[in-house]
């Protein structure tokens, strides 16, 4: 009993680090999009007001029953994928490691790549049922990138399943630990493909095809104000933060404190969001063709690379 | 104890300075203010850097900026816009134009004075207003805001019948088959 | 110039005798037709003479004549001459021919003048309205509609705009602020 | 198939509509089957209102037309009503217009790359331009004491002459434009996401592209040499050395690099104006406004503006009001039946960044 208790509380204790640690994300990107802009940009905590204030709307109208599901299907999917990635790797020097390594399972990978398409599901669920004619368009859009960037994601996944003959995150954390090598090095081109794939993932241009403002006013989230935004708003943020993390943990070795952690993190953060600043937007056929092309040949690259060598 | 009426007014006072530092604008150019819009929100003035932002959607935006005059036509969707918006949400009449029609107080199809159909709680004058001068009017939205005098949403639910009734005059066929701020 | 501008009205005397045509300086060239001829004139210019450019149809309404007044304004772009063609229209049964399969462009401003004069033009294909929305008055830009009576019927003025009255004084009693001499000059 | 087909209406309040219009668009999927354009929501009767106000007051109206750039309005009526009243304008008077024109067009080329790459997602393009147009509004804040709407060029001439040193500030602002060009290229033109996103979108059919009423940036960039400053000199172009920049490829991309180099033109020309620019008056004095009295009469005057022709048409009847005006902006055929006829068969992404490039202007449709 006191070993659940414990546990729910690492839990809880792993939800507001990504919380604070993600929020802050986006507003450093905010601030430093600012500064590329020639403007000095909004404060690093303007996302925390940001969220407060959607939190303390008064008012707040839904569509339907179905219109919940959007939210809390972009909840589930984040807390979810965030339990299973070990935040911090296990066995570590420091005392609180084994707080952030929730509930990771042989076969954990298998089970993310499914949980990290779930969301996207339960938004095309709640963006239907607003009627709103921009939501659905975008949750398409949304669903055909995602059937973009998966391929390449996929590939790069299974050429280290491939090469390790393991499923679980740990074993990978645990081997790059053992050899001294981080994957990105031990297979480059799983690493290149999974970067690629991770410029749509993170949605910033070219590929913010999905909310793209001047097209679909913000897309599936047009219907969605207050605490259903404010829901959105966290859960996109816990989300980053934990793809960044499953990133580092795949590839970078993992991190063995949190100093160390928020370092890898926002580096691998920075690929997609400086790309972004200077990029204007795919069409979502250009989109998918791109994904599809490079991304996808440097994946096959990576499983042949993996079953040669 | 969260009933208690301190708590909730320490609730109240940190609510009100989220909202006064985040203020989403709504991208409505309604009129011909909206060029100034864009020197504010953009890197000379940086409007951003005060906790100002664009929300595309009615459903996101906190405050909408009716940036001068408003033909009848206009008139309607921006009433509707408004409605969609979630509460506490706030009106800026940007330009003379709102305030007394300004130098179109004589056309037939612009409305003369803003606060008959919707709650204003800034307006800012001049035709049209500096950057400097939005910003101030936007400073000042704030500070009313965070004093918690910024009840234009409540103000617009009490005289809804008069509000409507304005309305209506402009606009007899379109207001009647609307549904009542349940857009 | 002059030398082109005249072998244009010869050519076109030649073909539309009855047309009426007025000599500006520069590159302007008025013609006047009656309103049945208008399509033909129209399609004549553009076809046989080189206007190709419809670049303006202007309305005017002539209230005292008892006339609505349609002036087309073509251009050249190889000769480089402006012709505007005038015609008029009863005001009391205003009908004309509707000019949009020889210029596209047309069809904007027919809808517009229908809407804004209540000129109707035969075969026009259009949506009804174009600007106004519900609009039932007399079109607007007929010279017997009144515009500030029909705001005085629909909205309100703001108090103290309707005397022009220098609002200085008022704001400095309110706010206790002086009035520097050099404003006091311009103070009514 | 037409019946699966989902209206999706584009504005009027839409971040990605260029003011306050409407496009009602019927798709299928992405593609658009057919596109209508709703105006009026800027109905303001400008036209209306004139006649119940004089002359002079009618300048302050007209300058009001389109939002983005006021001066070609001004410029038209000033020369409409100098045309029908026979009034000369002074050699430096019609220099200072040319330069006023011209930092105008520069401005209103600015914010179209701001309205370009918005729509296209590239948003520092914006911040940039639109920042760094600030520094020709504050040119005009100091010539004429307004940022938007100046209020400058009236009959018979300008308002004010030059103030002291502009002329410099005005050079120094043109060194500053011409290095941030260059930047400019960099993050947009040379861009190749750019490139996919506007080659072969947007093509306006060259076949009877004059006869469509097509005008300005979006002719030239169809491959025809056409520009009222040459067309039909008015004020000093006829003295001004400058090319008139075409391009064939009648895509958001040639257009784009067609308004790229009107851009360098225009500093070309106001170079020009600076180093010839003469001395002596720079106005022509009207009479008592209140009892001036223009003669019967009625003159059509155009004037190249950023986006195109813009034309004026006044009738006077010998009073002191006018009789009629009319107003003639490049917007009123981009954006309603060229706008229609182009759009069926494009992608819905692509809605607003080719309203971008035909230049569409909503106050100027419907005034």
């Amino acid at each position: 009993m006191e070993y659940i208790l414990i546990k729910v509380l690492e839990a809880m204790a792993t939800f507001v680090l990504a919380f604070i640690v993600g929020m802050t994300y986006g507003g450093v990107v905010r601030k430093i999009t600012g500064r590329v802009h020639n403007r000095l940009g909004p404060p690093w905590y303007q996302n925390f007001i940001d969220a407060f204030k959607l939190f303390s709307k008064t008012r707040g109208i839904h569509h339907g029953a179905m219109h919940f599901l959007g939210a809390a299907f972009l909840m589930v999917t984040s807390v979810v994928s965030l339990m299973i990635i070990p935040i911090l790797a296990p066995g570590g020097h420091a005392w609180y490691n084994s707080w952030f390594t929730n509930l990771n399972f042989n076969g954990d990978l298998i089970f993310l790549i499914y949980i990290m398409t779930f969301g996207p599901l339960g938004m095309a669920m709640g963006a239907g049922q607003t009627g709103n004619p921009n939501s659905s368009i975008g949750v398409t859009r949304g669903l055909s990138q995602m059937v973009g960037f998966e391929i390449p994601w996929v590939m790069a996944l299974v050429a280290l399943m491939i090469t390790y003959k393991t499923t679980s995150i740990v074993d990978f954390m645990n081997i790059q630990r053992e050899t001294g090598t981080w994957l990105m090095f031990a297979n480059p081109f799983a690493f290149i493909a999974a970067v690629l794939a991770m410029l749509g993932m993170f949605r910033y241009s070219p590929f913010d095809i999905v909310g793209a403002p001047t097209e679909l006013a913000s897309g599936p989230v047009s219907e969605n104000g207050g605490k259903f935004l404010f829901t959105m708003m966290s859960s996109g943020s816990v989300f980053t933060f934990a793809k960044l993390v499953l990133y580092v943990d795949l590839f970078m070795g993992g991190a063995n404190n949190l100093i160390m952690l928020v370092v890898k993190t926002f580096l691998l953060y920075m690929i997609p969001v400086l790309y972004g600043i200077v990029s204007p937007r795919y069409r979502t056929e250009q989109a998918v063709r791109w994904f599809w092309g490079w991304p996808t040949f440097i994946g096959l690259l990576a499983i042949l690379y993996a079953v040669m060598f | 104890m969260y009933n208690d009426k301190n708590s909730k007014k320490i609730v109240e006072t940190i609510q009100n300075w989220a909202r006064s530092h985040s203020i989403w604008v709504l991208a409505y150019g309604t009129g011909c203010g909206a060029i100034e819009i864009s020197p504010t929100m953009t890197s000379r003035y940086d409007a951003e850097r005060l906790g100002f932002r664009g929300a595309a959607t009615p459903r996101q935006a906190d405050v909408m900026l009716i940036t001068g005059y408003l033909t009848v036509k206009t008139v309607k969707r921006v009433v509707r816009v408004y409605e969609q918006m979630q509460s506490p949400k706030y009106v800026v009449g940007f330009g003379s134009c709102t305030i007394n029609g300004g130098m179109y107080y004589d056309s037939y199809n612009t409305i003369n004075l803003l606060d008959r159909y919707l709650p204003v709680d800034v307006y800012i004058n001049g035709c049209m207003p500096r950057p400097e001068a939005v910003l101030a009017g936007l400073s000042k939205l704030q500070q009313i805001i965070r004093e918690g005098n910024a009840n234009g949403a409540e103000k617009y639910l009490e005289n809804l019948a008069w509000y409507k009734e304005n309305q209506r005059k402009i606009a007899p066929n379109w207001i009647a088959k609307a549904p009542d701020l349940n857009w | 110039m002059k030398e082109i501008k005249d072998k244009m009205i010869a050519q076109i005397k030649a073909v539309f005798p009855e047309a009426v045509n007025k000599d500006y300086d520069g590159n302007r060239l008025d013609l006047t037709v009656n309103k049945e001829a208008v399509p033909s004139v129209l399609l004549y210019l553009k076809d046989s003479m080189g206007f190709r450019h419809l670049s303006h149809i202007a309305y005017v309404d002539w209230i005292e004549q008892g006339e609505f007044e349609l002036v087309y304004i073509l251009w050249s772009p190889l000769d480089k001459v402006k012709l505007y063609v005038h015609t008029r229209i009863n005001r009391e049964n205003p009908v004309i021919e509707n000019i949009d399969m020889i210029w596209r462009q047309a069809n904007t401003y027919e809808r517009e003048i229908r809407e804004m004069l209540g000129i109707e033009f035969t075969g026009l294909v259009a949506p009804d309205e174009f600007i106004l929305e519900d609009w039932d008055d007399i079109p607007p830009f007929r010279k017997d509609f009144d515009t500030l009576e029909y705001v005085n019927r629909t909205f309100w003025h703001r108090p103290g705009r309707e005397d022009a009255q220098d609002v200085r004084s008022t704001i400095s009693e309110r706010s206790g602020e002086e009035i520097p001499d050099f404003a006091k000059k311009y103070s009514r | 198939m037409r019946e699966k087909a989902t209206t999706i209406y584009l504005g009027p309040q839409h971040p990605g509509i260029t003011g306050n219009m409407m496009v009602r668009l019927k798709v299928i999927g992405d593609t658009i089957v057919s596109a209508q354009t709703e105006v009026g929501y800027l109905h303001r009767a400008f036209e209306k209102l004139q006649e119940r106000r004089n002359w002079l007051q009618g300048f302050t109206l007209m300058c009001r037309f389109c939002v983005p750039e006021s001066d070609p309005m001004e410029n038209v009526y000033a020369r409409s009503v100098e045309a029908i009243d026979g009034r000369e304008v002074p050699e430096r008077g019609k220099y200072i217009r040319v330069m006023v024109l011209e930092l105008a067009r520069i401005a209103t080329q600015l914010m179209w790359y701001a309205g370009q790459n918005g729509s296209l997602g590239l948003y520092t393009m914006g911040q940039w331009s639109i920042g760094d147009r600030d520094y020709i509004l504050d040119l005009f804040e100091e010539l004429t004491g307004g940022r938007v709407y100046h209020m400058y060029q009236w009959p018979g001439g300008v308002r004010r002459d030059l103030p002291e040193g502009f002329t410099d500030k005005v050079l120094r602002t043109l060194d500053y434009l011409e290095k941030r060009l260059k930047d400019y290229d960099d993050l947009m033109f040379a861009n190749s996401i750019f490139q996919k996103r506007t080659q072969g979108v947007g093509i306006v059919p060259k076949e009877n592209i004059i006869e469509h009423g097509v005008v300005g940036p979006v002719l030239r960039g169809a491959g025809i040499r056409s520009d009222i400053r040459i067309d039909e000199p008015y004020e000093v172009y006829d003295k001004l050395d400058f090319e008139i920049p075409t391009q064939e490829g009648s895509d958001i991309w040639a257009r784009a690099l067609v308004r790229r180099a009107e851009v360098h033109q225009s500093i070309r020309i106001i170079r020009q104006v600076i180093d010839q620019m003469p001395s002596g008056e720079y106005f022509n004095k009207f009479p008592n406004p209140l009892k001036w009295i223009v003669p019967a009469g009625d003159a059509y005057v155009r004037v190249e503006s950023g986006r195109g022709e813009v034309g004026f048409y006044a009738v006077s009847d010998g009073t002191i009001h006018p009789r009629r005006m009319h107003l003639r902006g490049a917007a009123y055929v981009h954006a309603i039946t060229l706008l229609e006829s182009i759009l069926p068969g494009q992608n819905i992404a692509d809605v607003s960044a080719i309203m971008n490039s035909l230049g569409t202007c909503a106050p100027e449709i419907e005034r």
